[in-house]
């Protein structure tokens, strides 16, 4: 029987969340985690009922962000996101495997994702951020085929070499007919000028720039801080003209 | 808490699916189900099948008989090619690892190694966690 | 029938290289590619026969930086890796998908490496350089299924995102007991300290530091100003120090 | 030229492991080797039937008959769950594009799209190119 039973809990759980943004870019290293984490906790603050789902099981790291070290799933038919606030939820392979390394080729990727996705109960928030992780593999694809009402946000540098690897995962997305929300680009130091220009070549939406910011790095691990820096306020002002 | 486990989640997406199996062959009734059950998960039987039960009172599967089939883990390593099966998780993992693993069965991968070459790099060939192998409609 | 018989050409044509270096990180963003190139063009103007491996199939760029547009293979009972100077070899998947995006499943990657390792004619050169992508998944378990013999340099930034993905990697390469030559530090601004911790703790080598250079960017896709940059000149001290 | 084709890499590829497995066995010599030629890969058969009888001579392999078992590439969508086959790959590709999946055939999936849903997220289930399918040794 080919029938995966585990889809149609997936479909439930994910059917009441009003905004499902997967935060992509298929460069790594471009500020996909940042981006998600700080984003999460900027919609929160505002008062929205937020959800952020680390996808990135290789290397999850948005608990780190967020200072989280001792979460714990409580069960309830399933399992719940991690609740950090009243309205903000949180989900990661983390506490399952700590500190351990996580070797797993694509197939055990993608049964791990739909597994977790199928156990997590989301409650029926505004948002859910989706750290996805680098590349064109298994975690993007099923999300593309399990959440085709996800909408994505792509993140690049000003760098030749991230400006190429975003193009190319654009190009996927607009061929797939799914809502690209927009590009932001980070850890802008002077120019931002090859982003814009991506932006403009494929007619999608240039949604701001996030400056590179020094400061940022001794604020990881505590989210009052990371909300007073520089790369707040600007990614806030994106979320306020763009997003919510 | 009997009423809080994980295990409902896994007899719901089940149940879901057997549902719409049955609706989409304009079935009058689900008459049974049957299920893989792998050891890796090392799910609770009683009460993944109080839960299924509970779940298809008052669907069109509320008389079907559900059926399991057991099945150890067995693994193949990517690397030396060799096989082997796991009797009894306990002996090689913790309490801990054993949760993990229960929650996602590929967590195996972080917590198990190959026997012979000491490989993460392994296949979970069988016995990996709950499956709807088949479903038994009546017209 | 279960024997892959493309493995035994991987081995005979891969068997005759002194020296092959993954070059990993687990970490996205860290300059693995730069590091893999940069690190090529070094090797090969002191003289050795270098090959430079662009296994990033979803994302590959040493081409960029090189500043190579138009390569062909030659075909020769299999394929030569292009020739870009008399003692420098590249090979790439970029050819065969030039800008189109490569949207590939763990099980198609494993085989597209596969295939791909197994039509390659490496001649007896002195190093391979391999640039790898992020993550640990099939890419990286298939080589080091495949290469058993490799060398892994680990690179990093000095940023705890960066220091705790690579850190996952480098336990893996520890216990699956292939060598570790040690890790790189990069794109470092002030300090390098969490990164020679990390190589402290898990009683690795440090093998150096490169600095964030500004000035790097404008010389992609120019091999004669990228080996006047700072950047080089520290990778220079590295591979004198360490590689040769 | 003809001498330059890489379906001498594949080729090469084969006759190793041929050779390897026979020794392995013991054998005394390879009496047959059965190929499995998927279409997705466009092998020029001729030159690679040459050069597997080239690769052959002087090895425990010389004598074995070679047969080709052809499979024309079969598909199917990992969204959409449609199959289908491709009877000819230049009604649906460029001559480039065949040419790079000549040399990798996964790169089907930069060039191809399912019929019906239009993703590149398929797998392809047969037909993709050179597959060593059997050897029949004598001791
Ligand atoms: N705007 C920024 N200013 C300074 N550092 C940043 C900024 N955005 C991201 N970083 C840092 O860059 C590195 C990569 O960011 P990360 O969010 O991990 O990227 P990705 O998830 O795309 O791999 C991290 O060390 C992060 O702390
Ligand atoms: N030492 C450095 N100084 C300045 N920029 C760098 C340095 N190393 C890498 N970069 C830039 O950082 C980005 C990521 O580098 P890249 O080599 O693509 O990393 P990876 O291969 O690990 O993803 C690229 O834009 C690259 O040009
Ligand atoms: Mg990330
Ligand atoms: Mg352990
Ligand atoms: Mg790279
Ligand atoms: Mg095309
Ligand atoms: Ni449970
Ligand atoms: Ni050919
Ligand atoms: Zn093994
Ligand atoms: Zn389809």
């Amino acid at each position: 029987m080919s029938v995966d039973a585990r889809i149609y809990r997936i479909k439930k759980t994910l059917g009441g969340i009003k905004n499902i943004i997967g935060v992509v870019s298929g460069k790594g290293g471009v500020g996909k985690t940042t981006i998600s984490a700080v984003m999460s906790l900027i919609l929160s603050v505002k008062g929205y009922s937020v959800g952020l789902l680390d996808l990135d099981f290789h290397g999850p790291s948005c608990h780190t962000i967020l200072g989280i070290k001792d979460l714990e799933y409580e069960e309830e038919k399933g399992i719940n996101p991690y609740r950090i606030t009243k309205n903000l939820y949180f989900a990661s392979i983390y506490p399952f495997v700590k500190d351990e390394y996580v070797p797993l080729r694509g197939k055990a990727l993608s049964n791990a994702l739909i597994e977790f996705l199928s156990i997590l109960n989301w409650r029926k928030i505004d948002y859910l951020i989706v750290d996805m992780p680098p590349g064109m593999g298994d975690i993007l694809l099923d999300i593309v085929r399990l959440i085709p009402n996800s909408k994505f946000i792509a993140v690049t540098t000003n760098s030749v070499l991230s400006i190429q690897t975003v193009g190319r995962l654009i190009k996927f997305i607009i061929d797939s007919r799914l809502e690209l929300q927009g590009i932001i680009a980070n850890m802008i130091r002077n120019y931002d000028t090859r982003a814009r220009r991506l932006a403009e070549e494929l007619s999608v939406n240039f949604l701001g720039s996030v400056p590179f910011d020094a400061d940022y790095e001794n604020t990881i691990g505590n989210p009052q801080s990371i909300l007073g820096t520089k790369l707040a306020s600007a990614l806030k002002e994106i979320v306020e003209r763009h997003i919510t | 808490m009997v009423n809080a486990m994980h295990e409902w989640a896994l007899a719901e997406s089940i149940i879901m699916a057997v549902i719409d199996l049955a609706k989409r062959e304009n079935a009058k009734e689900v008459v049974e189900i049957e299920l893989l059950i792998g050891g890796l998960q090392t799910i609770d039987l009683e009460i993944f099948e109080f839960a299924l039960n509970e779940l298809k009172k008052e669907t069109i599967a509320k008389n079907a008989k559900i059926r399991f089939v057991k099945q150890k883990p067995k693994f193949k390593c990517n690397v030396c090619g060799y096989e082997w099966i796991v009797d009894d998780l306990n002996k090689v993992l913790s309490e801990e690892e054993i949760e993990s693993i229960h929650f996602i069965p590929e967590l195996s991968h972080v917590f198990m190694k190959c026997p012979k070459c000491g490989s993460n790099d392994f296949d979970i060939v069988e016995g990996r966690g709950v499956l709807l192998k088949g479903v038994r409609i009546v017209k």
